[in-house]
C-alpha cells in the first residue's frame, strides 16, 4: 500500500475562491435539505387536511377479507320459507343458480327419501339436514325450528314460538359472540357457514371456493362434471341432448351462462373497444386538417389559428366523462354517445399535438421537393406528411390503448361495455367474484390493446 | 414496410415494388375504412338516438344550461368562493398522487431498465408490475377502496398514485435507457454504491425529462381526480355530479364548478407548458 | 306518422344485466305489438334515462316520483305519466325510511344531532328529495345545521352498507313498509340488502319514517304518436294478466300490477323540488 | 439559356441580404460563388430558384422576367431550374427512387404523383440516372440509411430528373468528408461538361472555386466584388471577399491562396487534431 | 504495493478478450499497456478495477485476490484504486468541486452524501487537489462547459481524491489534442514520482509510451506479447505488437516507432482534413 498521501488538507491558497466554493457548497446543501423539509411539511398538511388519522378507524379490515373471500369463492343458500315451508336451495341465492326441485348438493339431505343420518339416526320426512365444512350440522325440523350442532359447543335450538323467535343453549353455555339473537331473528355464524332465522325464513349460508357455475349453470346438463367427463362427452360419447352435439351444446350452456353471461360480457368488452376505437379515429380524422390550419407555418391567418387553439383547449379541458353527460341529452344512452364523447376531448388533444409536430416539422424537406416545382399538396404529401405521419400513427395508436380505459368508465354513464357491468357489480358490494371477473377482464383487454398498439406502432413507424 | 430487394436488377422490379406497396396501403386504407364505417354503423344501430338526428340538437343542453346560468348570473361568486375547498381538496389529490406516483415510478423505472438494474432478474417482472398498474382503471381501484377505506379523498389518491406509477414508470424507464453510462461507470470506479451511482450519475441526466413527464402527469391527475369525484369520491368532481344531476335550478352551480374546474386546469396546462419547454430546451443556471 | 323504433330506459339500482334480463320479456311482447325493433338502456345513474327521454331518444321509461319531477320542471311537454305500480294491496305509495345502527344509540332523529346523516342518490325521491323537505321541517332548522354532515352515498344500497358499517351514522333509504322491520319490510332496499346478507336486521333500528310518498310513474314521450302510446299503455298495464312472472320481472317484486295514474298526483313533489331549487 | 441578373436586392427587415447585384451568364460553365458566411450566397440562389422572393430587380432567363412569375408558371420554372443543398433536403423516410422522382412533381398532373403512380418510363429514367451517379444499388434504401455523400448524390439525381437548363447547388460539399466532396464535386463538374448544363454553386472554400469553376463571383456583404476567371484570384482579391482577417492554415504549403480559408474553416481545424 | 495478475481471462461469449494474462508489479511506477484498437487493454484495467468481472484467474493485491471480493469488501477496493476514462466520465451537470468530492463516495456514508453533506475538510482537501492540479479556478463551474483537458485533470482530481494506492488510467489522452494532452500526461507523471503511486495506462501510441512509462506492457489478441521497458521497444517488437499491417504516417520523421501509428490513427487522419 503507499505510504504517501496526498499533501494534508491544508487550506487553498486563495480565501477568496475557498469562500466561493464554500458558499455554493453551502447553499447546495440548503437546498439539499430545504426540500425535503419542504415536501413533508407539505405532506403533514396534507395528512390533516385528508384525515388520514381517521381512515385507521374508518377503514374496515373485515370488509377486506370479504372482499378477499368473495373474490375466489361463493355461497350456497339453503332457504326455507316459514310461511309456506318450502325448500330453495341457490347459489348465491340467485334464482339464476337454483336447483331444480328435487336436486340438492350432497351436502343437503332432504326429505323421507335421503338416508342421511340425523341425530336420532334418521331423516323424517320433511326435515333437512346439512353438512358444513368444520363438522357442524343444521336440522331444519318439520315445525319452524332448527338444530344446530356445532361439535365444540354443542347444540343450539332455534324456534318460532307464536311471533317470537327463541334461543335455546346448551346447558350451562354463555352466549357466545358468534350468535346474535334478538326477538325477531337469530343470527349464528361459524367458519365457512352463517345461518339466521326470522318468522319468515330460516336460512343457511355454506361458503365454498371457486367461481361455482362459472362453466355451466344447473340447468346445463353438462353443469357439475370432471373435466375428462367432458372431454370424453366433446369427443365420444353420445349426445345428451339428441337435439345438438355435444361440443355444440357445451359452447352454447358456456356462452349463454345465465349466472356469468359471457357472451354479455363478451359483447361489453367489444363494445367499449368499439367506443375508444371510433372516438380516437374519428378524433384524428378531424385533428388532422384542423391541426394544419392552427399550425403556425401553415395556418392561413393569424385569427383562425388563435381561435382553434383556444377550441382546442377547450375541448381537451373538458374531460370525455363530462361530455358524455352533455351529449347524452342528443345521442341518449348507447355506445356513440360514448364514442363522441372520446371524440370531442381527442380532437383537442390531437389538434394540439398534431399542430405541434406540423410546427416542428424540418422545413429542409419541404423546401427540397417545392424546388422542383411542386405545388402545394405535393408539397404537404411528400414534403410534410412522411414527417408527421409517424407523429400522428404513433399518438393515435397512444390514445386507442388509453382510450380503450376511459371507454370503461364512460360506458358506465351511457349504459353500455364492461365498465357498466363492472360499476355496478361494485356498487351492489355482493357480486365481488363477478368484480373479480371483470377487473381481469379489464386488465387483459387494456394490456391487449397496449401490446396491439405497440406492435402497430414497431411495425408502421420503425419498418 | 415491404422488404425490398437489396438492389435491383430492372426497373420493372421497382415499378413492382410499388405496386405492391401501393397495394398493401391500399388494403390497409379499406381496411380502416371498413372497420370505421361499420363501426359507426354498429354503435348507431345501438345507440338510443342517432347520430344524424342528435347532432342538431348538441347544444339544446348546454344551452340549457348556460341560459339559467345567466339568468342567475348574480349567484355565481358566492359559488366560486363556495366550491372553492374542494376544488383545493382536488388539487392536494393530484398533487399528492402525482408526487407519491413520482418518487414510486422512478425508483421503479431505475429497477426495470436494463444496465441500471440492481437486480436484472427483477427487470421483467417490474416491468409487468407497472403494466398491470397502468392497465387497471383508476376508477376501479378507487371503487373498491372506497368500500375498504371508506368515502374520503384517500382512496383516489391511491388509485390515482398507482396508475401514475405504472404510467411514469414506462416513461421514466424509456427515458433512463437513453442516459449515458459513463457518468455512472466513474462513479462506480470510485467504490460508489448502487443508490449513489444513481443519484449522481443517472438522476441529473434524466431530471428534465422525468419532470416534464411529471408535470404533464400532474395535469391529468387534476382531471382524473375531479374525475373520481364524480364517481363519488370528494372533490370538486363530486359536487360538479350533485348539481348536474339535480339538473334544472342549479345549473347555476353548475357553470361555477365548471369555470373553477376548467380556469384552474388551463392554467396549470399553461404553467405546465411553459416549464416543460424550458426544461426540455435546457438552459438552466447552474 | 308511425315510429321506426321504440326505446325504453331502465332506472339504475342493481345489476345492470339482471335488469336487462328481467326486462326482456316486455321487450318481446313490444315489439309483437308494435312491429319495430325494441331496445333497451341501462344507464348507471339516474340522470341517463332522464336525459334520453328529454332529448326524446327513450320513448318510455320507469321513473322515480323525483325524476319525473325532474323532467317536468324542465320540459313540461316532454313525457306523461300512465302507469303505476300497484302494492299486492293495491296501494301505490312507499316510504323513506331513516336507519341508524342499534349500538350507536341513535333512536329518533334528534338522537342525531351532531352526527354524520347519509342520503343516496340526489335525484332520488326516498333517497334525498323527501327527506331533505320533511326532515328540516320536523327538526325546525336546516339540516346542515343539525347533522354534523350531510353526505350523498350514491344511491339506495350504498346508504345502508355504510350505516351498517358504521361509516354514516344514519341515513335514509326506501321500504314499502309492509311487514316487519326485522325482515327489512316486505319490499324495498332495505328487504334486498337483507336477502342479499349486506345488513343484519338485528343491528338496525327505525329512527324515521317519511309520509308516504307516490310510486314512480311510468311515463311515455309525448311525441309518440297517439295509438302506440295507447297500445304500450295497455301493453303494460295488462302485463300481470298476461305474464305475472315478467311483471314481477318489470315491477322488480311482487306486485298487484301497474294501474293509471295521471300527473295531478305528482303535483307536491314536483313542487317541493322547486323549492329546493336555487 | 441567357440568364440577366439586374440589379436584385433582398432586404430583411432593415437588412439587405443581397444588394443591388447585377451579373450576366450567357453560355453554360460551372460559376462558383464565393463568400464568406452570411455575404448573400444562400439568398441570391434562392431567389434565382424562387424559394425566396426578391426584394427588387429583374432576373432576366432568355428575356423572362422569372421574378415576376407566380403560380403554375413559377412553378414551371422551379421545375427547369433544379437545386442542390447542403444538408441535401431529401425526404428520409422515403426511398432512394421515390425521392429521385420527386423530381417530376412539377411536370406532372397532381393527382398521380400524389398516389405514387409513376409511369415505367419515369421509373426507367429515375434508375438510369442513378446508375450514372453511381448509387442504383441503393435504389431501394430509404434515403435517411445512405451516407452523407451518397445522400447528396441522390439529390443530383432528383435534379437531373428535372432535365433542368440550370442547376443551383448552395455550398453541396458543406456537410461531406473530402472524400465524398470529391465525389460529388466531379459528379456536378461532369454534368455541366457532359450535359452541358449550366450550374451556379456556392462553394465554400476558394481551393474548390479555383478547381472546378470557369468563372467565379465573389461577394461580400450583399454586393459582388469580384467577378472573374479562377485566375484573376489573386490574393489581394481574395482579402477583398473575405476580409483582412482571414487567416491561412498552417499546414499550408502548396498556395498562398489555396490554403486561405476563413474563420470557420480554422476553427474547425482546431477542432480535429 | 505488490500487485500479482495471475492467468486471468475474460470471455465475451465465446470471444477471449482477456486471454490468460499474468504479471506483477513489486515497485510503484508508471506502467504503460499498449495493444491496437480490441487488443484486451480496456478490458484488463476494468477487471483490475472491478468494473468488469473476470471470467478466470486471480489478482492479488498485498496478497488478497481483489477479484474474490463482493460488496462493501468490493466497494472498498474500488476506493482505494481510481480511474481515470477515456471519456473523463464525469457528472455534467454537476460543478467541479462536486465532481471532485465524489471521489469520497466509497467512503462516506450514503445518506449525508446523497444529501450533499460535505464536511468543510473534504470541501478543503478537493480544493486544494484542484489547485495543484492548476484548475482551483474553475471549481464552481459545471464539468459540462470546460474543455477536454481541464476535464480530464478534474477527473485525476476525483482519483487524487480517492487517495490512491493504484491509478489506472484508459487512454486518458485520447480524446485530447495535442497540448492538453501532454499537460494530462504531464500531471499523471508528476502524481506518480511525487506522491509515489502506482500508475497503469492504457496508451494509445508508442509515443507516449516511451516518453512517460518506467515499464510497457503490449498486448495482442488478449495476450501479453511484450513486458519491458520502453528502450526494449525495437521496431520488431512494435510490429509484433500492432501487428505487420501497422503503417506509418507520412509526416513521420522524428523515429521510426515513434510514428508507427495503428489503423485507426491513419484512418483518423485520413478523415480530418
Ligand atoms: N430568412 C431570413 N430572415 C432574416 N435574415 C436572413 C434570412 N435569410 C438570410 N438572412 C440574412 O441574410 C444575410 C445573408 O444570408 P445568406 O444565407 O444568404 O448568406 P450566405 O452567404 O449563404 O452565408 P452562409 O455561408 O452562412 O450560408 C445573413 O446576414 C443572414 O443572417
Ligand atoms: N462488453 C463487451 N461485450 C462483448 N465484447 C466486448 C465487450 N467489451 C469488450 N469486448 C470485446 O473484447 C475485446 C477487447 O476489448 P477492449 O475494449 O478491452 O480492447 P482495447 O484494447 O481497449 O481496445 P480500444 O483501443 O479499442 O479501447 C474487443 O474485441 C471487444 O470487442
Ligand atoms: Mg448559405
Ligand atoms: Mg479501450
Amino acid at each position: 500500500m503507499s505510504t504517501t498521501l496526498t499533501p494534508a488538507a491544508a487550506a487553498p491558497a486563495d480565501p477568496a475562491l475557498r469562500a466561493r466554493v464554500h458558499g455554493a457548497m453551502t447553499r447546495r446543501r440548503r437546498l439539499a435539505l430545504a426540500l425535503p423539509v419542504l415536501l413533508l411539511a407539505y405532506l403533514a398538511y396534507v395528512f390533516v387536511a385528508f384525515d388520514v388519522a381517521g381512515i385507521a378507524s374508518r377503514a374496515r379490515p373485515e370488509n377486506a377479507a370479504t372482499l378477499l373471500n368473495d373474490f375466489w369463492s361463493h355461497k350456497t343458500h339453503v332457504t326455507r320459507d316459514n310461511r309456506s315451508d318450502t325448500l330453495q336451495v341457490a347459489i348465491e341465492g340467485e334464482n339464476k343458480g337454483t336447483y331444480p326441485d328435487g336436486q340438492t348438493p350432497a351436502w343437503v339431505h332432504t326429505g323421507p327419501t335421503s338416508d342421511g343420518p340425523t341425530a336420532d339416526g334418521t331423516t323424517a320426512g320433511g326435515e333437512t339436514v346439512i353438512d358444513l365444512p368444520d363438522g357442524s350440522r343444521i336440522t331444519y325440523g318439520r315445525d319452524i325450528s332448527a338444530l344446530i350442532e356445532r361439535p365444540d359447543f354443542g347444540t343450539i335450538r332455534v324456534a318460532r314460538v307464536g311471533r317470537d323467535i327463541t334461543l335455546e343453549l346448551p346447558p350451562g353455555a354463555a352466549l357466545p359472540d358468534w350468535i346474535s339473537a334478538s326477538a325477531r331473528r337469530v343470527n349464528v355464524t361459524g367458519p365457512g357457514w352463517r345461518f339466521s332465522m326470522t318468522n319468515a325464513r330460516t336460512e343457511t349460508f355454506r361458503y365454498a371456493p371457486g367461481w361455482e357455475l362459472f362453466f355451466f349453470t344447473l340447468e346445463s346438463p353438462f353443469a357439475g362434471r370432471s373435466l375428462p367427463d367432458l372431454v370424453a362427452l366433446a369427443l365420444w360419447e353420445p349426445r345428451l341432448d339428441p337435439a345438438r352435439p355435444n361440443l355444440a351444446g357445451m359452447a352454447d350452456d358456456f356462452w349463454n351462462n345465465r349466472m356469468w353471461r359471457h357472451g354479455d360480457v363478451v359483447w361489453a368488452l367489444g363494445e367499449t373497444v368499439l367506443m375508444a376505437f371510433l372516438g380516437t379515429m374519428g378524433a384524428g380524422l378531424i385533428a388532422l386538417p384542423l391541426a394544419f390550419l392552427a399550425a403556425s407555418n401553415f395556418a392561413p391567418a393569424r385569427l383562425i389559428r388563435l381561435a382553434l387553439r383556444r377550441m382546442f383547449d377547450f375541448f381537451r379541458g373538458v374531460d370525455g366523462l363530462i361530455w358524455t353527460v352533455i351529449l347524452s341529452r342528443a345521442f341518449g344512452p348507447g355506445p356513440m354517445t360514448g364514442a363522441l364523447a372520446i371524440l370531442m376531448t381527442d380532437t383537442g388533444t390531437f389538434g394540439k399535438t398534431f399542430s405541434e409536430a406540423l410546427e416542428n416539422i424540418d422545413t429542409r424537406q419541404v423546401e427540397g421537393v417545392g424546388a422542383t416545382g411542386a405545388n402545394a399538396l405535393q408539397r404537404a404529401r411528400f414534403g410534410v406528411m412522411p414527417q408527421v405521419a409517424p407523429v400522428i400513427l404513433s399518438q393515435l395508436l397512444y390514445y386507442l390503448e388509453s382510450n380503450t380505459r376511459s371507454a370503461t368508465v364512460i360506458g358506465a354513464l351511457v349504459g353500455g361495455g364492461i365498465g357498466l357491468l363492472l360499476t355496478q357489480a361494485i356498487n351492489t358490494q355482493k357480486d365481488w367474484e363477478e368484480v373479480c371477473y371483470y377487473i381481469v377482464l379489464i386488465v387483459g383487454m387494456v394490456m391487449a390493446m397496449d401490446s396491439l398498439s405497440g406492435w402497430l406502432r414497431r411495425r408502421f413507424i420503425k419498418g | 414496410m415491404v422488404d425490398a430487394p437489396a438492389s435491383l436488377h430492372a426497373p420493372a422490379d421497382y415499378a413492382a415494388l410499388m405496386r405492391r406497396k401501393r397495394l398493401y396501403s391500399g388494403v390497409i386504407v379499406v381496411i380502416f375504412v371498413a372497420l370505421m364505417a361499420s363501426g359507426f354503423r354498429l354503435a348507431d344501430a345501438r345507440n338510443a338516438g342517432g347520430f344524424i338526428d342528435g347532432i342538431g340538437h348538441v347544444f339544446d343542453f348546454p344551452a340549457e344550461i348556460l341560459s339559467e346560468a345567466l339568468r342567475d348570473w348574480r349567484n355565481l361568486p358566492g359559488f366560486l368562493l363556495e366550491f372553492l375547498p374542494s376544488l383545493i381538496e382536488t388539487l392536494n389529490i393530484a398533487a399528492v398522487s402525482t408526487l407519491f406516483g413520482t418518487l414510486a415510478a422512478g425508483v421503479m423505472a431505475l429497477f426495470s431498465t436494463r444496465g441500471l438494474a440492481l437486480w436484472p432478474r427483477l427487470v421483467p417482472v417490474v416491468r409487468r408490475a407497472m403494466d398491470v398498474m397502468r392497465a387497471i382503471p383508476e376508477i376501479v381501484v378507487a371503487l373498491v377502496l372506497i368500500y375498504l377505506l371508506g368515502t374520503g379523498p384517500v382512496p383516489a389518491m391511491i388509485a390515482i398514485t398507482l396508475h401514475s406509477t405504472g404510467a411514469l414508470g414506462k416513461l421514466f424507464s424509456e427515458a433512463a435507457e437513453n442516459a449515458d453510462l459513463k457518468p455512472a461507470e466513474g462513479l462506480a470506479s470510485t467504490g460508489a454504491s448502487w443508490l449513489q451511482r444513481m443519484w449522481f450519475g443517472i438522476v441529473p441526466q434524466v431530471a428534465p425529462n422525468w419532470s416534464s413527464y411529471a408535470l404533464l402527469r400532474f395535469e391529468i391527475n387534476i382531471r382524473a381526480s375531479a374525475i373520481l369525484g364524480f364517481v363519488g369520491s370528494g372533490g370538486i368532481g363530486y359536487d360538479l355530479k350533485t348539481a348536474l344531476q339535480w339538473g334544472q335550478g342549479k345549473y347555476d352551480e353548475v357553470v361555477a364548478i365548471f369555470v373553477l374546474l376548467f380556469l384552474t386546469i388551463s392554467i396549470v396546462d399553461a404553467l405546465s407548458d411553459r416549464a416543460r419547454a424550458r426544461l426540455v430546451r435546457g438552459g438552466q443556471p447552474a | 306518422e308511425g315510429i321506426t323504433e321504440f326505446n325504453i330506459g331502465i332506472l339504475g339500482g342493481e345489476n345492470a344485466q339482471d335488469r336487462l334480463t328481467s326486462y326482456s320479456c316486455l321487450q318481446t311482447y313490444a315489439e309483437e305489438e308494435l312491429g319495430v325493433p325494441v331496445k333497451l338502456f341501462a344507464p348507471a345513474d339516474y340522470d341517463g334515462v332522464i336525459q334520453g327521454l328529454l332529448g326524446g331518444t327513450l320513448d318510455m321509461a320507469w321513473l322515480g316520483a323525483s325524476g319525473y319531477a325532474k323532467v317536468y320542471l324542465t320540459d313540461p311537454d316532454a313525457v306523461t305519466p300512465v302507469l303505476v305500480k300497484a302494492n299486492l294491496d293495491g296501494s301505490y305509495v312507499y316510504y323513506s325510511i331513516g336507519m341508524a345502527r342499534k349500538d350507536s344509540g341513535i333512536e329518533s332523529l334528534e338522537d342525531a344531532r351532531g352526527k354524520v346523516f347519509g342520503f343516496g342518490d340526489p335525484n332520488s325521491t326516498s333517497g334525498y328529495l323527501i327527506p331533505s323537505v320533511e326532515i328540516p321541517k320536523l327538526l325546525g332548522m336546516p339540516m346542515e345545521e343539525f347533522f354534523g354532515e350531510v353526505k350523498f352515498t350514491g344511491g339506495h344500497e350504498q346508504t345502508i352498507v355504510a350505516v351498517a358499517n358504521g361509516d354514516i351514522d344514519a341515513g335514509v333509504t326506501w321500504a314499502d313498509g309492509q311487514g316487519a322491520w326485522e325482515d327489512g319490510y316486505n319490499s324495498g332496499a332495505l328487504r334486498k340488502a337483507v336477502d342479499a346478507g349486506l345488513v343484519d336486521m338485528n343491528d338496525m333500528v327505525e329512527i324515521w319514517k317519511s309520509k308516504p310518498i307516490p310510486e314512480g310513474p311510468v311515463v311515455l314521450r309525448n311525441d309518440l304518436p297517439e295509438d302506440i302510446k295507447t297500445r304500450m299503455t295497455a301493453l303494460v298495464e295488462g302485463l300481470k294478466a298476461r305474464d305475472a312472472e315478467c311483471a314481477y320481472g318489470v315491477a322488480a317484486g311482487d306486485t298487484a300490477g301497474f294501474v293509471p295514474i295521471t300527473h295531478d298526483y305528482y303535483e307536491s313533489i314536483i313542487e317541493v323540488r322547486r323549492q329546493k331549487s336555487n | 439559356m441567357e440568364l440577366h441578373v439586374r440589379k436584385v436586392s433582398k432586404v430583411f427587415g432593415t437588412k439587405a441580404a443581397v444588394d443591388n447585384v447585377s451579373f450576366s451568364l450567357r453560355e453554360g460553365g460551372f460559376v462558383g460563388v464565393i463568400g464568406r458566411s452570411g455575404a448573400g450566397k444562400s439568398t441570391l440562389l434562392r431567389m434565382l430558384n424562387r424559394l425566396t422572393d426578391a426584394s427588387s430587380g429583374q432576373i432576366l432567363v432568355d428575356g423572362t422576367d422569372i421574378l415576376a412569375l407566380s403560380g403554375r408558371a413559377k412553378r414551371d420554372w422551379q421545375s427547369r431550374c433544379a437545386m442542390v443543398f447542403q444538408q441535401f433536403n431529401l425526404v428520409p423516410r422515403l426511398d432512394v427512387t421515390a425521392n429521385v422522382l420527386h423530381g417530376l412533381l412539377g411536370r406532372r398532373a397532381t393527382l398521380p404523383t400524389l398516389l405514387n403512380l409513376w409511369s415505367g418510363a419515369d421509373i426507367d429514367r429515375a434508375l438510369s440516372i442513378l446508375e450514372r451517379l453511381g448509387i442504383a444499388h441503393e435504389a431501394t434504401k430509404r434515403a435517411e440509411d445512405l451516407s452523407g455523400g451518397q445522400q447528396q448524390r441522390v439529390a443530383i439525381a432528383r435534379a437531373l430528373m428535372q432535365d433542368p437548363a440550370l442547376i443551383l447547388a448552395d455550398e453541396p460539399i458543406a456537410s461531406l468528408d473530402p472524400m465524398n466532396a470529391q465525389i460529388v464535386m466531379d459528379t456536378l463538374k461532369r454534368i455541366q461538361t457532359e450535359d452541358g448544363r449550366m450550374v451556379i454553386a456556392n462553394l465554400h472554400t476558394l481551393d474548390t472555386a479555383r478547381r472546378y469553376c470557369d468563372r467565379v463571383i465573389g461577394m461580400r456583404d450583399g454586393r459582388v466584388v469580384f467577378d472573374g476567371t479562377p485566375e484573376q484570384l489573386t490574393l489581394g482579391v481574395a482579402r477583398d471577399i473575405y476580409g483582412a482577417d482571414a487567416t491561412f492554415s498552417e499546414s499550408a504549403t502548396s498556395t498562398d491562396i489555396g490554403a486561405l480559408s476563413t474563420d470557420r474553416d480554422y476553427a474547425a481545424a482546431m477542432l480535429d487534431d
